[in-house]
């Protein structure tokens, strides 16, 4: 039995399915839950804003996606492949096969390794045999998005500044072809005019059929700049993901 | 004091130590685990390289061919080792490696692998030392005053080449970025494509093989006993201490340096110094330098 | 599923009423209650709230008169409180530890009388070694436990207060109630020699430097002429228990002793552990040390107290040992005594005075009772320490603490499956409100609205363009009663712009004074289809709810 | 593996009742169509064998091994006084002074008749462990500083009796030896010095300071000492000191066959010409051959208790070898645990019962007991073993310490010249 028989039908211009397709996600650590019942749906060539407080669960959200979070139910849809599972699982278990299936996260403060240089660091986002081989040129399109790179290659990422360190962390994930890239917090942290540096160049790079969602407390950065914007309250989505059923009809009866 | 004779026997320590101390700074650095039953590898390995060595000389036809028993005998070690470094991470790395308390938990569990492990050997091989056959033929070499033999000499050279092809190996490959990156950031590790516990596996057989070939090649100086790998077990853990733990460069220093210690105590104090010299000097450079010989090196590691 | 509804009201209305409808089955609203309710994926029943005995009487008065001399703690926590349901005082044991201890200190008093004869020495002197063993590992719990750094140099402190301890007696004929004394002084010496490196490395470094130590007393012992050249120890110490006593009253008294050592090591370890110091220590664990020195944290001075304390306690302990046992040995250094030492802590729990005790005694006794067994004996310690240290957080006493995390992560999960959206409050708004009825009247409207939207269909659709108003089957009639009992806040309504001609639908605003709405531009041209807009709005706004 | 001992599974299986033994003695009895079959309640002797530590299991293992042998014979021979005899085996950890009290203590619980323990490095523990029981407690601890213990305090320990020499007499031997077989014309010194290359445990120290006297007594001198510790991980240096003092004499005082292995190797790719080197009582342990192979040839080591080769000698190595087929047979504990067996057999022959501890103590120290090890006797009051050629000058009233020569990958007894197997042959690097 059909629900939205009396509608039009649902318009998929779209020659493909959804790149992450959220559904019922509830994720904590131990006791605590964070994200509550949560329901998503980024389509290719979109750009999304995560807006919210601390705390609110929009590193949680991200951490989900990734496998990283204590417990999780529900199920994330990554190219219409799951990779979320119902299990109780351990932080980090399957976190290498998502990110195989197309996923690049830039996390939030420096989740990265302090004693390699930052073409090592470079060369360690490259983990498809691909982009291994092809690891010269893809390093020279990342030093082109961010060109104070070009002169520290060889200096250990653990002496560099937050604002340098970011853009490593954030050409790293640029490294592979993945479908959906997330990028929590780009502006943590900097002073506001790297932060908007760091805006930019993430505005810059051209999607094609992937995605990317932009986690960020601070609105006006993104205002303007993405197609949405949502806002994370108390482990929900609040504005338009929660109509995400909504994009799909229409009213005009 | 006869320096070219200090220099060929500090050289020759070096060489065991570097072997020694390389697969337990590997294994630290890559999974975070003090692998406590690398003695256990170093022991079983030997084994295995002893019954296959034992079946080779009752086949007459190449028991006395060196450059067919010794690569076998040496492959066996090696395989063996392999194997042996994947059971200990399949039991005290893959349950516990993301679980709380870890560090110390797959100490304790490593522990008990070994204390487990050298009983079974010393019930199933008895309490006899084992002999491999020569690996590397039959020929001495005299330089000024010391003799190098066959083995020591195969063993040096080996253990040269192998250390700087691990050391090439850590630098250039892929997989080398991957075991260094997963010991700075395991987390972060996962997030660029590496499987902690894949790698896990990998690393170990790696150490394990490491392990079993410096057993094969130093099988005249610690010969093949349930309990053989105690000594190469403190060796290594006091060289990769004082290298600075995890870092592959350190260690090889640092057993250069100890190696240096040994062979001037020796000459110079007399033989019964040489352990107390060397606790002397890690802990003196450890006061000083509290990350060890890594610390010097490289001065973007975490404090 | 679909079926014909018959209106009852049609013979009284004549044509004025459909006779009949396509309509939909009738569905259990019960159903989708039992199936929210019902996990998706296999859930156990894991525990329940903590239980306490409550025994009759409040008690609470003469129990927090009682404290233990000559500290100001009390011997029981004792709750008093009034059960309003039973009308009657009860009180509550909270911490029930101090009545296990006191009851295995009166089983270990009493052991050495119940052995069975024929094992009496074996397992005397078993037990003194394990009380003599407890006591180094309340010691070192102090040290690994409390203070948080793995110092592996304890045996080489009571090596070394054992060594000089034995020496004293042997070569200067000290008696034996001095040893404990040179033991001590030894113990200070060395707590400040290892307190130095603690405040400057970390981690396994220290440990591992620690180790170094070790080996390094060992080695020295046992190349040294003095002490190690003649009988592999120095032996010939003078001790407590007299010379020509018979040898159960030999074995009784060294068991005693050690029980009393045992006992005081305890009580050094409930002085330090509970006190300041221990806070203090708690407070600044390895890697933290910058933030406690940031709250005005002295933690070199607390590990410095902490180290000698815990070193001359050791050292006590070392010179107590070359006592009972008429001198030292080089074994007492070994790697080995080191490592199974750690297992002992390990398998009880790190930092816990009953797992330090606990551990040393499984350890001790499939070491020192079970001798026939031979190899498989440390086969089955191994077995032992590989399983509490895969399977457990922190050892044997962490197994309660455990269970609970679990049992709250499978809590937590377990409630996500039933909080469906909009349905059951979220934790935090639920305790935030006021009117806790508010809490069920939302999860009773989710479970409507899920029924309501399993009976949508065309159906019913069209059965309400065909006849808005009047009687309806019986699963639309539902729906309106739904949609007619929403509150009046953005409820839609129908503004008549030109009477039987233009009709127009609003969202009513719900305040007194304030306009309605206008909800979209479109009009309808009769009251019936206006009706049926309206109708066509709620009914999407449920599905999309 | 074809040395593995073949009642090992066996031995682990039945360790808990000790019965595993008696079961095998049974069947062997009745195989040999035996005179009457042992009855009544078992004579047991405690047996401290160090199974899982990491120092001590070969010669622990040699000794049980000799000891079952005894057992199975005596049994299959009617048993001692009609009763069969029965053993009790504890694990111990030879370095561990509360590892070797509780192994006793263990042994006194179980009620044993007497004790036979190869050796333990704490002995002062085990000793006052034993001291309130007071059954016979008989080892082959070879170690100067706890018989002088029993010495110091005869009526404490009446009950120690050490069925070897001492460690000190390799010391005083060597010089002897030295100039015996000078002048038995099989050897000529290249000169009179002597190096002692040294171990630091305290056994080893003992033999060095021991030597170190005798050689002040003799025409022998000392030419210098070198200092080693366990673990040694390069010969290197110690052979270039060997090359630096050029002694006529060396004698490596160490303890770990294995290692020996290591240096003979060494010693051989470089050695110094014509010395004679001399290796402590480590090459006793049948592996030394095995791994140094055909590097041993010519080298010579002594022990203070070996079985003979005489006609008994023999005839307990044939035994031996069929009992328990393997490479190599030691020569030193198999024979010490067969002689203990059978040593208390004749004492509690004599006394008929072996509940009387304090009888069947007087007996034993009464008994000049003759094995395959030579002449136990321990009447003195030390109560060791009187030792030939140092103690006594007589064969027939001491234990001979053997010297032996590595030949044609053998160890034969070239010293003294009554029990001597073959000569001295000159060593291969001359």
């Amino acid at each position: 039995m059909s629900k939205t028989y009396w509608n039009a039908p649902v318009a998929s211009s779209e020659p493909q399915g959804p790149i992450l397709e959220i559904k019922g996600l509830s994720a904590g650590y131990g006791p605590m839950r964070v994200i509550h019942d949560l329901d998503l749906v980024v389509r290719p060539g979109e750009r999304l804003g995560v807006v919210g407080l601390n705390g609110h669960g929009k590193s949680t959200l991200f951490l989900a996606i990734a496998g990283l979070t204590g417990w999780q139910r529900g199920s994330i849809k990554l190219n219409g492949r799951e990779v979320g599972g119902s299990r109780s699982q351990g932080p980090g278990r399957y976190t290498h096969l998502i990110v195989r299936q197309g996923l690049a996260v830039m996390p939030q403060g420096d989740e990265i390794f302090h004693g390699l240089t930052v073409e090592e660091h470079l060369d360690s986002g490259a983990f498809t045999p691909r982009a291994w081989r092809e690891r010269a040129p893809r390093k020279e399109r990342i030093l082109a998005i961010f060109p104070p790179l070009r002169k520290l290659m060889k200096v250990p990422v653990g002496r560099l500044s937050g604002g340098e360190r970011r853009m490593v962390s954030i050409g790293r994930g640029l490294m592979v072809d993945a479908a959906l890239f997330l990028v929590d917090e780009p502006s943590l942290g900097l002073a506001p005019k790297i932060g908007k540096g760091v805006m930019e160049a993430l505005m810059a790079i051209e999607l094609g059929s992937s995605a990317m969602i932009i986690a960020e407390q601070n609105v006006a950065l993104l205002e303007g700049r993405v197609d949405r914007i949502l806002g994370m309250h108390v482990g929900t989505l609040k504005g338009e993901a929660s109509t995400s059923l909504a994009s799909q009809t229409k009213r005009d009866l | 004091m006869d320096l070219g004779f200090v220099i060929v026997s500090a050289v020759t320590l070096a060489c065991i130590y570097g072997t020694l101390a390389i697969g337990i700074s590997i294994t630290w650095s890559s999974l975070g685990l003090i692998n406590m039953a690398y003695g256990l590898t170093f022991a079983t390995a030997g084994y295995g390289a002893w019954l296959v060595g034992d079946q080779l000389q009752a086949i007459d036809a190449i028991s006395d061919t060196t450059w067919i028993v010794g690569p076998i005998v040496i492959l066996a070690g090696i395989l063996t080792g392999a194997a042996c470094g994947v059971v200990i991470c399949a039991v005290t790395f893959i349950p516990i490696h993301d679980k709380p308390n870890f560090t110390v938990r797959g100490l304790i569990a490593s522990l008990a692998v070994s204390l487990i492990g050298t009983q079974v050997l010393l019930q199933v091989f008895g309490p006899r030392a084992k002999s491999l056959p020569p690996l590397f033929g039959d020929w001495e070499l005299p330089i000024g005053n010391v003799v190098i033999t066959a083995d020591k000499g195969g063993a040096m050279i080996s253990s040269i080449v192998l250390l700087a092809l691990a050391l090439r190996w850590m630098k250039s490959s892929r997989r080398g970025l991957e075991i260094r990156a997963m010991m700075m950031n395991p987390h972060a590790a996962s997030l660029v494509g590496i499987g902690v516990r894949r790698t896990g596996f990998y690393v170990m057989a790696l150490t394990g093989a490491l392990a079993g070939l410096a057993s094969v090649l130093l099988s005249q100086t610690y010969y093949i006993s349930p309990f053989s790998g105690l000594t190469p077990l403190i060796k290594g853990l006091s060289v990769a201490l004082l290298g600075g733990l995890g870092s592959v460069n350190g260690a090889i220093v640092a057993a250069v340096i100890l190696g240096t210690n040994e062979a001037l105590t020796s000459a110079l104090l007399g033989g019964q110094y040489a352990l107390i010299t060397q606790f002397l000097l890690i802990i003196i450079v450890l006061l000083f330098r509290p990350r060890g010989i890594a610390g010097i090196l490289d001065k973007a590691r975490e404090a | 599923m679909s079926e014909i509804w018959k209106n009852p009201l049609a013979p009284w209305r004549g044509d004025a009423e459909p006779q009949e409808a396509p309509s939909e089955a009738y569905s259990d609203p019960g159903e989708v209650w039992r199936a929210k309710r019902q996990s998706h994926t296999k859930l156990y029943k894991v525990g329940r709230l903590r239980y306490y005995h409550k025994w009759r009487g409040h008690g609470a008065k003469t129990w927090t008169r009682t404290r233990y001399w000559p500290t100001r703690r009390r011997v029981l926590d004792i709750r008093g409180e009034y059960n309003p349901k039973i009308l009657r005082r009860e009180k509550t044991i909270v911490d029930k530890r101090p009545i296990w201890w006191l009851l295995s200190f009166i089983a270990i008093a009493v052991a050495p009388f119940l052995a069975p004869k024929d094992l009496q020495s074996t397992l005397i002197s078993a037990g003194t070694v394990f009380l003599i063993y407890a006591a180094i590992n309340l010691c070192w719990t102090l040290i690994l436990g409390t203070a948080g750094i793995f110092s592996l140099a304890t045996m080489a402190v009571v090596g070394a207060a054992a060594y000089g301890a034995a020496s004293m007696s042997v070569f200067y004929g000290w008696p034996w109630w001095t040893l404990p004394f040179v033991g001590g002084g030894i113990g200070f010496v060395f707590g400040v020699v290892i307190a130095l490196p603690a405040t400057r490395l970390d981690g396994f470094y220290y440990a591992l430097l620690t180790l170094g130590l070790n080996e390094l007393c060992r080695v020295y012992v046992v190349q040294s002429r003095t002490f190690g050249s003649a009988t592999g120890g120095v032996y010939g110490a003078d001790s407590f228990i007299p010379t020509g006593a018979s040898q159960r009253v030999e074995l009784i008294i060294g068991y005693f002793a050690s029980f009393a050592l045992m006992l005081s090591a305890l009580a050094l370890f409930r002085f330090v552990n509970g006190k300041r110091l221990g806070r203090i220590l708690r407070m600044a664990p390895e890697k933290r040390e910058a933030f406690a020195q940031a709250v005005g944290i002295d933690y070199r001075t607390a590990r410095i107290q902490v180290f000698i304390i815990s070193s001359v306690g050791l050292g006590v302990i070392g010179g107590f040992y070359a006592s009972y046992f008429h001198g030292a040995s080089p074994s007492l250094f070994s790697f080995d005594s080191v490592l199974l030492g750690l297992a002992m802590l390990v398998i009880g729990g790190l930092g816990k005075a009953e797992g330090a005790v606990l551990g040393t005694f499984i350890v001790i006794v499939i070491d020192k009772v079970f001798l026939q067994l031979g190899p498989i004996r440390l086969i089955l310690v191994g077995a032992i320490m590989l399983g509490v240290v895969l399977l457990l957080k922190n050892g044997l006493f962490g197994i309660k603490h455990q269970f609970r995390d679990w049992r709250d992560k499978k809590k937590s999960e377990n409630r996500s499956t039933r909080a469906e959206k909009g349905g059951e409050m979220l934790p935090e708004e639920a305790t935030e409100a006021g009117d806790k009825d508010l809490i069920y009247a939302q999860r009773f409207d989710k479970m409507q609205r899920d029924y309501l939207k399993g009976v949508v269909s065309e159906k019913l659709v069209e059965e309400h363009a065909r006849n808005p108003l009047g009687q309806h089957s019986e699963p639309l009639e539902r729906l309106l009663l739904y949609f007619r009992r929403q509150p009046q806040v953005d409820k839609y309504a129908i503004a008549v712009i030109e009477p039987f001609k233009a009709y127009r639908i609003v969202a009513l605003s719900g305040h007194r004074g304030v306009a309605p709405r206008v909800v979209e531009e479109k009009t309808y041209p009769s009251e019936r289809e206006a009706y049926h807009g309206v109708f066509l709005r709620r009914v999407q706004d449920l599905l999309e709810s | 593996m074809s040395d593995k001992p073949f009642d090992r599974r066996q031995l682990v299986k039945g360790f808990a009742a000790g019965a595993a033994l008696t079961a095998g003695t049974g069947r062997y009895s009745m195989a040999s169509a035996a005179p009457a079959k042992p009855t009544g309640e078992p004579i047991l002797i405690g047996l401290t064998i160090s199974q899982t530590a990491a120092a001590g299991v070969a010669d622990h293992h040699d000794h049980l091994n000799g000891s079952t042998l005894a057992l199975e014979e005596i049994n299959a021979a009617g048993g001692i006084n009609g009763r069969p005899l029965e053993f009790r085996i504890v694990d111990v950890d030879l370095l561990n002074a509360e590892s070797c009290q509780a192994a006793i203590r263990n042994l006194v619980d179980q009620k044993v008749h007497a004790i036979s323990s190869p050796f333990l490095f704490v002995p002062i523990p085990a000793m006052d462990a034993s001291v309130g029981y007071g059954c016979p407690y008989v080892n082959g601890n070879t170690q100067r500083a706890s018989t002088d213990l029993v010495a110091a305090h005869p009526d404490k320990y009446a009950h120690m009796f050490q069925m070897d020499p001492s460690e000190v007499y390799y010391g005083e031997t060597f010089p002897i030896f030295l100039q015996d077989l000078e002048k038995s014309g099989a050897w000529k010194p290249r000169n009179n010095k002597v190096h002692i290359v040294q171990e630091q445990i305290a056994y080893n120290q003992t033999i060095s300071h021991s030597c170190q006297a005798a050689l002040k007594n003799s025409k022998f001198e000392l030419a210098g000492i070198t200092d080693i510790q366990y673990p040694v991980q390069d010969w290197g240096p110690v052979i270039q000191d060997i090359k630096k003092i050029g002694a006529g004499t060396v004698m490596i005082d160490h303890w770990v066959a294995a290692e020996y292995a290591a240096f003979v190797k060494q010693f051989r790719s470089n050695p110094l010409k014509d010395t004679l080197v001399y290796l402590q009582y480590g090459p006793s342990q049948p592996e030394f051959l095995e791994l140094a192979g055909k590097a041993a040839e010519g080298f010579v080591w002594s022990t203070v208790l070996g079985v003979y080769a005489d006609k008994k000698g023999a005839e307990f190595r044939e035994k031996y070898k069929k009992r328990f087929p393997g490479k190599v047979m030691g020569l030193c504990y198999t024979g010490a645990g067969y002689d203990i067996v059978y040593m208390m057999k004749e004492v509690w022959e004599k006394t008929k019962k072996p509940e009387d501890f304090k009888a069947s103590c007087e007996q034993l120290r009464k008994t000049a007991f003759r094995g395959v090890c030579g002449w136990s006797i321990m009447d003195n009051k030390r109560q060791e073993a009187v030792q030939y050629p140092v103690g006594t000058q007589d064969l027939e009233k001491g234990m001979s310490q053997l010297y032996f020569q590595v030949q044609d990958k053998q160890s034969k007894i070239i010293y003294p010249f009554p029990l001597k197997e073959t000569e001295f042959k000159t060593v291969p690097w001359a």
